[in-house]
Parts: C-alpha cells; structure tokens; sequence
C-alpha cells in the first residue's frame, strides 16, 4: 500500500487552500449591510429616519406651529393650506402629526429601551449563572407573566399622575419576561457552545465572556424583539390616550390625535385616517424591519452558506451522457442519474452521472467524505430531494418500475414495499409524540390493513425480529425513552413493515457507539439473510463496508469515482481517492507517526473543475486531468474515474 | 340643584358633567318591555308593546342609590317635582310653604293614600327617616351638607311634617325636588333599614319597576311599567330601556341602526345626527365651562391679584368664536356664571371681546408684558381642547397658560391641597342657584373657593338673599352675579347644553329649551 | 398528574396573595380615594361639590383612615372565604359584579381565541402544505395585522359593517340564553376586530412550526416507507406543529383578555374589563383587587391548561 | 515515576445531580486516577457516556469534581480559584470536538485569538497581533485568517484554528477533546499529523480524549479505557489495544469492524451471528 499524497504538514497552509473557498464570504459582510439589501427593509428603515428627522427637525419641517389655533377653520378636510385638514381646533393636521412623532417615538423608545435592558440583563444573568438565579428567574417570570398588565399599568398611571414616560418604563418591565425567556433560552444555547468553554479554560473575565461572546449572539433576537416591541408599545401608548391618559396639551402626540379624531368621528371622520395611518406605518415598518433583521441574522450565523452561483450555467452545459442501458439482472439500477439542489446563486449539480446496480440481495456500499453526495443520492432512489431538488437525468430503474418517470401515487406504492430506509440519527427519526408501537403499526396497517390486534402482533413479530428482548414495553416506549441502538432497531422495524426488496441504509450506524454498531450490522446482515432483501449501505467508514458488503462504490464530489467488490479495492484501489482514504485511516498507520492524507477538502459542487473533481488534490494529477474523464474497466467487474489507474498498481508493486 | 350623576370619569368619554340647572334632575331610564329581542330592548312601535330605547350618557350610574346623587324619575317619585320649564310642581307632596317670615322654618303636606312599591304607606315618619338618612355621612349624599342645617323634624300630622333650620335658607323646595340626592326622593323607609339594597335595586314610590334579570348594572337597566302606579297618565310606556354606551360615536351609530329611539347627545354628535335624518331638540342640561381664576391674592401668580388683570383676561376672550368652533349650536357665549335668561343673568353683559381694553387694562396694572398662569385641568379631551383655546386667545394679550392636565379620576376642584399650587383651576358646573353656587364658589369657606377670597358685598348681599321672600330674591340673584362678574374672579366662556337625538315616529320629546333639564319619563310615544 | 395540578394551584394561591397586594398598595398610593369618587359621583359636578369634613367623616365611615395593612387584611380575610367584598361606590357585591360582567368577556375571549385559532392554524397548514403565494399573503397580513391598532380598527369597522352597510349591529351585546342568534351578531365585529390581528400571525407561526416538523428526519423516514401523505401532514405534522401553536394559544387567550378592555368601549360590551377601567378610575379596590384576582386565576389556569396540553401532546415533558 | 509528572488526577470522582429532584446523581467518573508526564499522549478511550470528556472537563476546571485531587505539576488545582484558572489557563488549553462550536461565529479569528493574550497576557495590540500570525502560521493557516469570520473556514480549517487558540498561550498540555470526531477521515488524518508535529516540535503533553481506538492508538503514548465512569485498563497504547487484558477493552476492541478481514475472507457468511444480546 503506497501513501499517495502524504504531505509535509509543517508546510504553511498546504492541506488546504488559504481562505477556504470552498467556503464563501458571503457573511463576512456586516449584518447592517446585508440588511440593506432587502427592499422591504429598507422601506421601512427609510420611514421610519424620515418619522425621526421630522420629529426631530420638526419646528423647520412643520408647514405650521402645531398649537396655533384657527378658529375660522376646524375640521376643514385636506386643502391645499392644509394637506391633511385641520382638527377641532383649527390647527395644522400634518404639523401636529410631524411634531407627534417627539412624544410618541421618545414614550416608545423609553419602553422599548426598558424592555430591552430589563429583559436582556435578566435573561442573560440567569441563562449564563443557572441555578439559584435562574430559580429566582424563573420564579419572577412566573410571577410577572401572571400580573394582569393593563390594569396594573392604569393602576401606576393613576399613581404617576399620568406621567407616560413611568407608563412606559412600566410596560417595558411588564413585557420583558417573555422576552427575558428567549434571552435566556439563547444564552442557555449559547452557554453550551465550546467557545464559552475554551474562554473560560483561557480565563477570561466573565464580564468579557458576557459582553463579547454571549452577547452578540443575543443581538438578533434582541434587535428583532426590541423592534417589534418598540412597534407594539407605539400602539399601546396609543390606547393608553384612548384610555384617557394622554400627554399634556397642548403638546400633540399620534395617540392624543387618533383620540381627538375619535371624539369627532361623527363631525369629521377623516381626522382618523392621517394619524391612524401613520401609526399603523410606523408599527409595521418596526415589525418589518423585525422580520428582517431576524432572516439576515439566521443567515449571518446559519452554518451553511455554500455558494454555488457562479459556476452553476457552466455544470448545465457539461451534460452528461446519454443514460446507458439498465442492468436486467439487478434489481436496482441506477444510469446516468444527475441531480440538482438550489443553492444561494442558482441551482448546482451535486450528483453527476451516477451509474449504479443493485442485485437481489446483495449488499452494496456506497463510501465517500461528506459532500460528496451519497446521502443526495439515495434520497434520489427513493423520490424524497429535498424542496428544490430536482433529478435533471438518468434512470432509476427499480424492478420493472422508472423511479424518475413514476407518477407520485406508484412511487409511494414502491416507497416501503420495494424499496425502504433506515437513516443515521435513529432517535431523530421517530415521531417524539407517538409510541415506538404505534409508528411501526401505522405502516404495518398501510401495507397489510388488518384489524387493530392483527396489526398489533405484526407489530411485536417485526419487533421480535429485529431482536428487542421486550418487544412489548418497547412498543410502549415514546423515542426520547429508547437508546439509540433500540431505536435504531425500531426502524429497521418500521422499514421491514412493508417487506421491502432493498433497504437503503443511509449511514445506519455512525451515531451510535461501536459495540452498538457491532449488533446492529450483525442485526442487518442475519435480516438480509433470512429475507433474501438487498441493502444499499451509505457510509463514511470503511470498516463498515469491509464488515457487510459484497461491493462498493466509492464516490467523490458527486461522481462515482471507483467500483469494485470490496476485498478486492481494498486491496488494491484503482482511484487515487479511495487508495487516498484508505491510507489515511489511523488503523493502518505506524503509530506516532505521520499518516498518509489528502491534502485539502471536498470542494463545494460550484467549484468542482471541470475535468477530474479529484485532479487538485491529486498527486498524481497531469494535464490530461483537466479533461472530462470517464469511467474505465481497468479490469474485470473493476471500474475507475481515472486515467492514471495504472501508476497505483505501479506504486503498489514497487 | 341636581345632579347628574356624571361622576367625573377620566377619560375621553366625555366626562362631561351633566351639570344641571338649578332645575330638574336627570333622569334616567327607561322601561323595557317583558321580552327584550336584541340588546337594546324591543323596538319601540311593536304593537301594543311600546318600550322606549334611551342612551343616557357614557358613564353610568354608580349605584341606584338614589341618596348619593342618581335620580332615576322612572322609579323615583319626588315630594316637590321640578319641571323642566323651573317650577315646582306637586308630586308627593300637595303643598308646601315657609312658616313665618325669614326662611327657618318650612312646612310640608303629604298627598294621602300613597304607597311605596313594597307597600309601605307614605307618612311624615318615612320623610323623616329620608332626611336621616342623608344626614348619615357613611352614606355620602351630596345633600349632607344642606340638610346638616336642620336642626329639628317636627311631625304635625301622618301627612304634615315641619322642618326647623338653624340657619336661613330659602332654598328648601329645592332641597325637597330631585336635585342632589336629597330627602325629596323618597326611599320606602323600610329599605332603609338596610340600606345596602339601595345599590342594586328601587325601592321607591316608582312609575316602573326595575326588571332585574335584563339588566346588567353599569350598563343598561330595564324597566316594566308598574300598574299600581297612582297616578297612571304620567305612566307612557310599557317599558324602557336605559342605557349609558361608552362612547357617544356608539350611541349615534345604534340611533341610526335602529338600536336605540333616543339618547342625550353632545355637541359632537348632534350634528352627524341631523345629518343623518335624527330629529334633534334642545340643548338643554346646561352646563358652564371655562376657569376659575382662584389666586385672587396673588399667591402663586401676584398679577391676579389685581381685578383689572382679570378683566383684562375676561375682555380678551372672542366667546362667540371659541363656542362656534368648539361646540356649534350645541351652545352659548356666557361671560357670567349663569345661563340666559335663567336665575341671576344680567342680560347686558359684562365683558365683550375687545383685546384693545384688555391691553390698555394690562398696562394700567403693569402687565403690559404679560405673565404665566399655572392652570390644572381635567384631561379630556374636550376639556383640554377649551382650555387651549383659551391659551390661544389670552396669548395675544401675552398671558401664557401653563397647562396641567391630571387624570379625570384625580381631578377635583375641591382638593385645594393640590389646587393651591395653580393660579387657575378648570370650571365646569351645571348652573345652579346662585345663592347656593355661593357655597360651592364665593363664600369664604366655598368647597371650590381655593385660596379663601372674600368679598364683603357677596357676603351681605347672600345674607340678604337667605331670608328673602321669593319675589325679591329675582332681583338679588341679578346682583350677585354682577357682583361676581365685576370682581372677575372667573373667566366663563360658553355654556353648553346636551340635545336629545330620536326618531320621530317613534318618540315625542315635549319641550325645550336651554334652561329646562328635561327627564326621561317626559319623553312619550310618538302620536 | 393530580399532584402537578395541586403543586401549581397552591403556588397560584401565593402568587395571587403577592399580585393581590402588589395592586393594593399600589392604589393606595395613588392620588384621590374612593371617598372622594363618592362624594362628587352625585355632585353633577367637575369634583367640587362636598366639604372636608364630610369628606372625613366618609373616609372614617369607609375605614380608609385605617393603616394599609389593616385594610389589606380586611379584604384578605374576607376574600379567603370567598367574599370579595362590597363596593363602597355602587354598593354591589364584587362577586356578583364580576359574575354578571364575566359572561361578555368570556364570550369575547373565547370565542375570540376559537375563532383566531380556528382560522390561524387552518391557514398556516395549508399555506406550509401549499406554500408558494399564500405563505407570502399570510405574511403581509401578519404584519399588517399587527400594527394596526385594534381600537381604530373597531371604529372603522362599526362606521363600515354597521353604520354605512347597516349589516350587524353597531355595539351592545344580548346574553346567549336570550336569543343565541343575536349574541352571535352582537359579537361578531368585536371578535372581528380582534382576530384581524392575531390570525395572520397565528397562520405564519403555524406555517413555520408545520414547515418546522416537515423538514424533520422522521418524516423522511415516513415517507421513505411508505406512510401516507395525509398521515404525515394531519397525524405526525399537525401533532408535532401544535405543540409550540398551544403556547401561542395560551398567550392569545390571556393577551385577549388585554384586548378586551378596548374593544368592550368601543362596541359598548359590558364585560370585566370596562368594570375594571371603571373602578381604577373609581379607586373602587374591592372591584379592582375582584378584578385583579379572577384575571389572576384565569392566567394561572391557562397556562396549566397548556402545560397539561403540552405534557399530552409531547410526551417528553409529560409529567407522570 | 517521579512525583511530579505534568498532570496527575488522583481519585477522581464527579457526580451529576439527577434530572429531577429526587433522583439518584450520575456518577460521571468513579476514583479516576490517571498521569500525565511532559510530551506524552495519555489516550482516553470509551463508549458514549462512559465520563471521558467529563475527566477533561474537571481538569479544565469546566465541572466541579466531588472528591479526588488533580495536580497540575504538583500542584493541587482541584479548585482553583478564577484568579487561579486564569494562572492554569497559560498552561493547560483545550481542543473541542466541534469546529464549528468552538469557534464564537460573531468573531473574527484574530478576536477570538487575541483577547487572551489581551485581556490575560495583558500583551498590547501590535505584539498580539504578531503572535497569533505566528502561532496561526504554525497550524498551516495563511496570515489573513485573522480578519476572518469562523463561517468562511471549513471544518478542518476551523479545527486548525481551534489548535492555534490552544496554542497562542503556549501551553504544557493540551486537552484533545475527540479533536477529530466530527472530521471527514482525509481531513481527520491531517489533524492528527498536526497534532504529532506540534507535540514533537512543542514537547506538548495531550489528554487525547477519544471514541476511536483506531486513534487513539495511533496518538497515544499510554491509553486508559473508561467504563462507566472508572478506568478499566490503562497502559502502554500498544499493548492495551492489541493485547487488552479487560473483558470489556476486549470487546471494545472486537467490535471495531476491520478492513483488512475484507480481504480474507468474502462477507457473507463470514461473520458468524453471534447470539445477539437484545437490548431492552
């Protein structure tokens, strides 16, 4: 066995290429700037600076003084004097709605800014500290949640003399524990993220901790919360006028002008409308700007922000070739299959020309890194692309049925009695709220019918047969009751419910501890035997695919890059990639000394080259990598994406 | 006097004051038919059931008490009935009369064989009982005070009952009509030896009889016809409905859906009524709104105390202008404390606009820069709207109006606590006698007299009033009103009145004009 | 079960004592007193009409001129057996006031809740199933339903529905158990008025939930074998999606009974909460303190009907 | 064995109170004892759950231990104070499993990096900043990392970011917790390369927290295998591994499926069904 690509680790940034452009930039660029590129945002950010300049510059902007009377003109509607009319009083609507804005964005700012202060100085304390400070949180939560507010805000009101700025502050303390929760449920998150550990391990100040790690992950829910409350307590401040707690006069407020319009809604109902409006306005852009600042923070701290815009029209162009015949012995086969996912810039290939055969009962593997597009693949077979994906073409040939042509009734008539899948998170993959028994009852009920015991004890046969030792007290158990090898077993259950011809295992194992992973392979391949069924064994680890499968594909960046029965590639790979991988595993390594590794990381589909996908990172890559390579048949039931598969044998002997 | 009860309420709901004239009480209420169909009661023509839909006023009576200030004519008959034109009328009572000369002492005859609705016969026993009751301060009738001065009941006969006070008072038949809780509402006085059923139910000699199970108190109260009603040509409905809506726009929108036949309207919808094809009469129910300049002795504001400075300011005021644009036909001028024509009014008036005088009566006192008066007020919307336009209108003799608007709830003219600190305070009073707005406004220990002024004139010629016959006390009140006015210790500016809205095919509404405070059992089917 | 019921009923009884207490003091400090509202209520004046020393002897006669603790314990010690107490102003029984007012409320709130709900959750699933425009309407009118103010909205709907169009009545309510077709129209502009805004948000957080769940590895594990769609979407999508939309049906309920105090003045409803804006302004504590508690009472119950909701439809938090 | 070695954990035990009230504690660590000596690799093996990050945790001050002692160089900091911790911090530094936990995402690299030399160190702007280029260059990332976001890396550059944290305190011993775990097997085998190079050129002992015995092995000086919370086995890393005298290490070590049988034999039929023991 030859180490293909060891490299010299010490060598700056030579397993990787510098910047990662694997992955993009795209977050790099400030959250307030990429809110700007929403329009709606905008818009509503654009209003609400033109509602603060007014205010703020209202005595230059004001066409009129506010309080000035005109008793020869009240009520009169919009006029060219008067844009907006005048009130009961005679005086200037828009002027007075220009100069409104001081009071009621200062009351909303005062309870925005104690909501905000109250509900983020406890949040965060009792969500970073816990226990008896979260008890004491908790507790008041409880208790503040509890009070009646309104009642208790016209109480304080009463009190305050009708002093709205305590009113505020009051409604911002009164509102803050819904939102003193979220804080606290994020920084309870956030708490849990390594970065806090390794700061505290580093011994930075708590205070520091707080401040600068915890607190800019706040900030989203922060902004958006303070926002949409800043909105809601405008409309509060509001019905508190229509309460009867208004500012002084003669100082105009929105509320105080909805209320005078109110009181002579039968003489002049328009009065209504400027106020009412731009009340409504200046919620909603709060509200907006909200929803905005919540979508361009998920997608400022959102994990995956691959890039495939700029290369997806050059992928369209390379089509592959024309889908080959179907192999008639097998029971599954896959030719030419190429699929699609929606990415941030269009759409990419993630799966090109894939060829692949199944044979009754045979078991199969199909090995690769992540992001390589295994998982993809097998959602193919089964019709489950996530929303966007689409198979662009191929053939699915399952049987005498084309998966990819099937209308969606035949596919899911084939989903479960021909083909069905188990998959990696084996807790995550039952319903929480419904019992081990009756998830796998519904789909005995859906392939068989029956009555409820006859369904039932095909429940507990199928149970039994996956080898739980109390199949009835696992059929009572809810997921979060089971371990993760018991519900792993549940599902493999719940796939044989319909006695499929193939099972796709899509890395059935990799959660799970290895004496677990021991039993459940074990599991698969005693089931396999007796039933005569077929698996299509998606996994990562090449141990698991030496253990229970016949074959093997390997793939990489999309493509199938090598096939072989699986001692055989084992023994000797005919692609670079697998002879690279196979190398790096730890347990055919001298210990303490360096292993065998491929330089670099899966690209992202937008940058995979236009030639071999492996060719940058290979060693053996020459200018013929640069060209479309096809599979070849090195040698009997062998096939390698690779012009150079020669040299391996070569390094093998040598 | 009288009162409505429009306990001043804080908010927008026009906590106006039903201040009424010295006459009438309001009433209230209605009468319902045994089989309300929608909310509002059956409607008013059905056949032979005819139920009277009335909107009242937005906020409701606290309690059917009748001593602690809520006349309700439906349920309550009085001993002396003041009718909407100002006279006494008998009701209860037969007749009346001081005994002797200089008003101490005052004679009543109680009209026979008349029964409470619980049975009790009517005796000069249950009219004592009546006016021990309001005497009790746990009861917290508005009349305490006026019938503290009773110092003797002297029981003549079952029916005749004689009433000795301690201090003149010309004033009893009023204090025996409908006006302020008095002991002139009788209450059975079997009730009132649990007084605690008074809240929630009638127990008087009453026209219609609550019909508990269709009314929500605080809301609207329903009301049957009471067969045994002795005198059954004042009984003109089977039933009515009273309601008290919290928003007037509320009570116009269910005028014009057909909800309600009638309701008492303010300026700001009678209007939008007539418009929209409502028969509209009045105003009546007059109330006076302005300020009261308390700081006479220029304690917080020194340029108040110079009475040219207080003319000045009556002088600067346009009342017309200001009552045309705020309140319309709803309204008047006034630049006294009375209403036309009514008890008092001085026909020439006092103080018209003329900034010219105010200026050179400025200037005269040496305010000619003008100064700033701290003025407390009601925070309402009406209130806060007159009070601004009168800042407006004094701006332009340079007198400035601090403007404090307090809760309704914590508005009092009679916390002279608070009030102390303000030059000026709100005025808002249903016009009254004069000898009587005396005690409220300008005697020396006058509930609403903030800073104790005086004046010597006031004091004898209410001296004078006190022990006078009825035919001299015309001429008197003319002059203590002019004496008032002179003094300028108020700044009035309109007198605003409340019309009835309604439905012509359905209801007769027999008066009115702006002195009459007419009651809800006036209104009749229409014929 | 019962144990849980039990623990967060006795907690509520200390946190109504605290709330209780909190509301009192509270009153007592604010300016003016239930004497005061007494004493003007009849005066058909602008405050006014009544001497100091009445206005004593009432004070003393009421027992306001007892320390705030002593009152306090009055009214405690009385509540504890059920009694409420007696409003000093109208002189009517706090039970029976709130008893006669509670009906309308609840009417409102309910059905309020029913209807938001109904309709919310109905529009969120099928705009999750769906998706496309109707996600993007639900949207709009989150937002736009949001911000618009309910009492203004109320006015605009009553001169619309009832003034221009004549179709509903404009304001009043009619008990159900005297013509239950008419308490239907009396409420339907005011539960109009209130479910406008709550709904469209309520469809968007149930869209988000439902698109939440379908995304879910077990539902692409149904899928993949076989479960059917209306299965996955109504059996294992509804069930999973709801359990944040309870939450949220539990915050609308209280926050209804918030919203109510508006719209009970606009449509003229004589429910709890104009009762409860009445006797604030009336310093009318027994009425308040009624108030405060049975809205207390009403929080605490919901939100254990939630939880106990919560605890049925997701069997991680059940309780045993 | 002198008394001193880097890191000596004496007795061990760390207990977590029960999910409610009334429940019994865990016991994550049950009378652990373990030694570290300068430039050694201990490797900690076990199952989910078997307390082997929990033992890292307690030396890095992360849980609090309920009995036992860790002496750091000789010196007992089983409860170090925080001004202690900060002291300890320059010495013992850690590696995450998660690349991309570990890593504040609202951060630059160059922030995330300096605010310990910062605010710890008290270094002032224009020395952090060449330190951390050094200490970045050493773990093969380009100079420019530093104005960069942990968004833009991917998971084998985040975790040489990780390492580089570690190391720009110029620590003793490095606590590996499953550095390698959520690693690609390529991007695993370049890490782990690091890790040796950095250990030789360094003298860095490591606690090298790990579920694969595969890597454990090839990191370790000495392996110790944990179950439930107690050490089962410890020695010499060959020997344990290849050789395990425990029941369990034994079969640890058997269920780890092997390539190279693949080649021996074809599967079917190869592996004998064992009677599988069902779980319930």
């Amino acid at each position: 066995m030859t180490a293909v690509a060891s490299q010299d680790l010490a060598a700056p940034s030579s397993d990787e290429p510098p910047g990662g452009n694997s992955r993009p930039a795209v977050s790099r660029t400030p959250t307030w700037r990429r809110l700007l590129r929403r329009p709606l945002a905008v818009i509503s950010l654009a209003y609400l600076v033109l509602l603060v300049l007014a205010a703020v510059f209202a005595d230059v902007v004001a066409p009129y003084d506010p309080a000035d009377l005109d008793l020869d003109h009240v009520l009169s509607g919009p006029s060219a004097g008067h844009l907006l009319g005048t009130d009961p009083l005679g005086r200037d609507v828009l002027s007075r709605l220009i100069h409104g804005g001081q009071v009621s964005l200062v009351n909303g700012g005062v309870a925005a800014l104690t909501f905000v202060m109250v509900g983020v100085a406890t949040g965060l304390v009792a969500g970073f500290f816990g226990g008896w400070t979260d008890r004491v949180f908790t507790w008041a939560v409880d208790v503040v949640i509890a009070i009646p507010g309104l009642i208790v805000l016209l109480v304080v009101l009463t009190v305050f003399g009708g002093n709205m700025t305590v009113a505020m502050a009051a409604l911002g303390i009164l509102s803050a524990p819904g939102f003193a929760r979220v804080v606290r449920g994020v920084t309870l998150g956030v708490r849990q993220e390594l970065y806090i550990s390794a700061a505290k391990v580093s011994g930075l100040p708590t205070r520091h901790i707080l401040l600068r790690h915890v607190l800019p992950r706040v900030t989203g829910p922060i902004l958006v919360q303070a926002s949409l409350f800043f909105g809601a307590a405008l409309l509060v401040d509001a019905g508190l006028a229509y309460l009867g707690f208004g500012v002084q006069p003669p100082t105009p407020t929105w509320g105080g002008m909805i209320i005078e319009a109110a009181s002579v809604i039968s003489q002049q109902p328009w009065l209504l409308v400027p106020p009412g409006i731009t009340l409504a306005l200046a919620t909603l852009s709060f509200a907006l700007l909200g929803d905005a600042i919540r979508d361009t923070s998920a997608e400022r701290t959102g994990r995956q922000s691959g890039n495939a815009r700029r290369r997806s029209a050059a992928r369209r162009a390379e089509l592959p070739r024309p889908a080959g015949a179907p192999d008639p012995a097998a029971l599954l086969s896959v030719r030419g299959l190429t699929v699609s996912l929606p990415t941030s810039g269009g759409t990419a290939d993630v799966v090109a020309d894939v060829d692949l055969d199944v044979r009754p009962g045979e078991t199969v593997g199909l090995v690769g890194e992540s992001g390589c597009g295994k998982s993809i693949t097998a959602s193919a077979l089964l019709g489950l692309l996530p929303a966007g994906g689409e198979i662009r073409t191929g053939r699915v040939q399952l049987g005498d049925v084309d998966l990819t042509t099937a209308g969606k009734s035949l596919l899911r008539s084939v989903r479960g009695s021909r083909i069905a899948l188990i998959s990696q998170e084996p807790v995550a993959s039952l319903d929480p709220v419904f019992t081990a028994g009756q998830q796998v009852d519904e789909l005995v009920r859906r392939h068989h019918g029956g009555s409820r015991q006859a369904v039932r004890a095909r429940t507990l046969e199928l149970l039994t047969s996956v080898r739980l030792r109390d199949p009835e007290s696992v059929a009572r158990r809810y997921p979060h009751e089971l371990s993760g090898g018991m519900a792993q077993r549940v599902a493999i259950a719940m796939a044989l419910a319909g006695e499929p011809d193939l099972l796709v295992a899509d890395e059935p194992t990799t959660a799970l501890d290895v004496t677990v992973q021991a039993e459940i392979l074990r599991l698969l391949q005693s089931i396999q035997a007796e039933r005569g069924m077929a698996v299509l064994l998606i996994t990562h680890d090449w141990g698991v695919v030496a253990q229970v499968c016949q074959r093997a594909y390997v793939m990489y960046a999309g493509h199938v890059v090598e096939s072989a029965p699986v001692a055989a590639m084992i023994d000797q790979p005919l692609h670079p990639y697998s002879a690279g991988l196979l190398a790096s595993m730890p347990g055919r390594g001298r210990p303490g000394h360096h292993l065998a590794s491929i330089p670099g990381t899966v690209p992202a589909p937008a940058d995979w080259p236009a030639g071999c996908h492996f060719a940058p990172r290979c060693a053996l890559a020459t200018e013929d990598c640069a060209a479309p390579v096809p599979l070849s048949e090195p040698a009997p039931g062998r096939l390698s994406r690779c012009v150079h598969h020669d040299r391996l044998i070569e390094g093998a002997t040598a | 006097m009288n009162g409505a009860p429009r306990h001043p309420s804080l908010t927008r709901r026009q906590f106006v004051i039903a201040g009424i004239a010295a006459t009438g009480g309001v009433a209230v209420a209605a009468c319902s038919s045994g089989s309300s169909s929608d909310a509002y009661g059956a409607g008013g023509t059905a056949g032979s059931s005819r139920t009277l839909r009335f909107h009242e006023r937005t906020s409701a009576p606290t309690t059917l008490d009748p001593a602690v200030g809520f006349w309700n004519p439906l349920a309550y008959d009085v001993l002396i009935y003041r009718a909407p034109d100002g006279t006494f009328q008998p009701q209860l009572a037969e007749s009346w009369q001081y005994v002797g000369a200089g008003n101490t002492t005052f004679e009543l005859v109680l009209r026979p064989d008349i029964t409470f609705t619980d049975g009790t016969p009517l005796t000069a026993d249950a009219v004592r009982a009546n006016i021990d009751y309001r005497k009790d301060p746990a009861v917290g009738s508005q009349s305490a005070q006026y019938v503290a001065a009773i110092s003797e009941i002297e029981i003549v006969d079952d029916l005749t009952i004689r009433i000795h006070l301690s201090e003149p008072n010309p004033l009893l038949p009023t204090l025996f009509s409908q006006g302020m809780g008095g002991p002139g509402i009788l209450v059975s006085p079997a009730a009132l030896e649990d007084p605690s059923v008074l809240a929630t139910g009638t127990h008087g000699v009453s026209r219609y009889l609550l019909v508990e199970d269709e009314t929500v108190l605080g809301d609207h109260y329903a009301f049957a016809a009471n067969p045994d009603y002795w005198n059954p040509d004042e009984v003109h409905w089977d039933g009515v409905v009273v309601h008290y809506l919290p928003e007037e726009s509320a009570a116009l929108s269910a005028l014009q859906t057909g909800q309600l036949d009638a309701a008492w309207a303010s300026f700001a919808i009678t209007g939008a009524g007539r418009d929209a094809g409502l028969s509209v009469t009045g105003p009546g129910r007059p109330i006076i709104l302005g300020l009261t300049l308390t700081d006479r002795g220029g304690v917080v504001v020194p340029a108040l105390a110079d009475v040219r400075v207080r003319q000045a300011l009556n002088y600067a005021l346009d009342r017309t202008k200001i009552t045309t644009a705020l309140i319309g036909e709803s309204g008047a001028p006034v630049d006294q404390l009375a209403t036309p024509d009514g008890a008092g009014w001085n026909s020439d008036g006092f103080y018209p606009h003329d900034v010219e005088r105010a200026r050179e009566l400025l200037t005269d006192a040496g305010y000619a820069d003008g100064f700033t008066i701290p003025v407390r007020l009601p925070n309402s919307e009406q209130h806060t709207r007159l009070t601004q336009a009168i800042a407006d209108a004094l701006s332009d003799i340079n007198v400035r109006l601090e403007l404090q608007a307090v809760p309704g709830n914590q508005w009092d003219a009679a916390d002279a606590a608070t009030n102390s600190a303000f030059g000026a305070t709100y005025l808002g009073w249903g016009i009254d006698d004069p000898v009587r707005m005396a005690a409220s406004f300008w005697l020396a220990d006058a509930t609403n007299n903030t800073f104790g002024s005086t004046d010597e004139t006031l004091q004898s010629l209410q001296e004078q009033a006190m022990i006078a016959g009825e035919d001299d006390r015309e001429d008197i009140d003319r002059q203590i009103i002019a004496r008032v006015a002179e003094l300028a210790w108020f700044l009035p500016v309109l007198v605003q009145g409340e019309s009835v809205l309604y439905d012509d095919e359905l209801v007769e509404v027999p008066w009115v004009d702006f002195l009459s405070v007419p009651t809800v059992s006036e209104l009749r089917p229409a014929s | 079960m019962l144990q849980l019921i039990a623990r967060r009923l006795s907690v509520s009884v200390l946190l109504i004592l605290l709330i209780s207490f909190l509301t009192f003091v509270l009153q007592s400090l604010a300016p003016g007193d239930v004497a005061k509202t007494i004493l003007n209520s009849g005066s058909g004046q602008l405050g006014g009409g009544y001497t100091d020393e009445q206005y004593q002897e009432l004070r003393r006669a009421l027992g306001l001129d007892q320390p705030l603790l002593v009152q306090y314990w009055d009214w405690l010690s009385h509540a504890i057996r059920g009694d409420l107490g007696v409003s000093p102003v109208s002189g009517v029984d706090v039970t029976s006031a709130i008893s006669s007012r509670l009906p309308v409320t609840v009417s409102l709130v309910v059905l309020g809740t029913v209807v938001t709900a109904a309709l919310g959750i109905g529009l969120g699933m099928i705009s999750a199933v769906r998706g496309g425009r109707l996600g993007r309407v639900v949207d709009v009118f989150s937002v736009i339903g949001f911000a618009l103010p309910n009492f203004w909205l109320a006015l605009l709907l009553v001169a619309l529905f009832a003034v221009s169009l004549g179709m509903l009545p404009a304001t009043g309510y009619v008990p159900i158990d005297v013509s239950p077709a008419e308490w239907a129209r009396s409420l339907i502009l005011p539960i109009a008025t209130l479910s406008l805004s709550a709904t469209a948000s309520f469809a968007k957080q149930t869209r988000d939930s439902m698109l939440d769940t379908l995304s879910r590895d077990f539902v692409r594990m149904l899928r993949a074998n076989g479960a059917s769609e209306a299965s996955i979407v109504f059996r294992h999508g509804l069930r999973n999606a709801a359990i944040p939309v309870v939450t949220l049906v539990g915050l609308l309920f209280i926050g209804l009974f918030s919203g109510a105090v508006f719209i009970e003045s606009v449509f003229a409803l004589p429910g709890m909460g104009r009762l409860a804006v009445q006797a604030t302004e009336q310093h009318d504590l027994p009425v308040v303190q009624g108030v405060v508690v049975v809205l207390t009472l009403v929080v605490v119950v919901t939100n254990l009907a939630v939880d106990l909701v919560y605890g049925w439809l997701n069997p991680k938090v059940r309780v045993s | 064995m002198t008394a001193s070695g880097l890191l000596e954990i004496q007795d061990l035990r760390v207990e977590f109170a029960g999910r409610r009230r009334h429940d019994a504690g865990v016991l994550a660590a049950d009378g652990v004892s373990l030694r570290i000596d300068d430039a050694e690799t201990l490797g900690l093996v076990g199952e989910s759950g078997s307390g082997k990050s929990t033992i890292g945790n307690a030396v890095l001050g992360l849980v609090k231990p309920a009995a036992g002692r860790i002496l750091f160089r000789g010196q007992d900091v089983t409860h170090a104070t925080t001004r202690e911790r900060r002291r300890l911090g320059q010495h013992i530094q850690v590696v995450f499993q998660d690349p991309y936990s570990s890593l504040n995402p609202s951060r630059t690299i160059g922030q995330t990096l300096g605010e310990q030399l910062r605010l710890v160190r008290g270094l002032d702007r224009r020395t952090t900043r060449i330190h951390v280029e050094n200490v970045l260059r050493q773990v093969g990332m380009p100079a420019d990392t530093m104005s960069r976001y942990p968004a833009e890396f991917s998971g084998g550059q985040r975790q040489r970011i990780a390492i580089a944290r570690a190391l720009v305190m110029e620590p003793d011993l490095v606590i590996c917790d499953e550095p390698t775990s959520a690693l690609d097997l390529s991007v695993q085998a370049q890490i782990l390369n690091l890790l040796l190079d950095l250990q030789a050129r360094l003298g860095l002992g490591y606690l090298f927290i790990s579920h694969d015995i595969d890597v454990v092995r090839h990191m370790s000086h000495r392996v110790a295998v944990l179950l439930h919370g107690r050490v089962v086995e410890q020695g010499p890393a060959e020997g344990v591994t290849r050789h395990p005298d425990h029941e369990y290490t034994r079969t640890l070590v058997a269920a780890v499926p092997s390539v190279d049988v693949a080649a021996e034999a074809p599967p079917n039929g190869r592996a004998p069904h064992r009677n599988e023991q069902g779980e319930a």
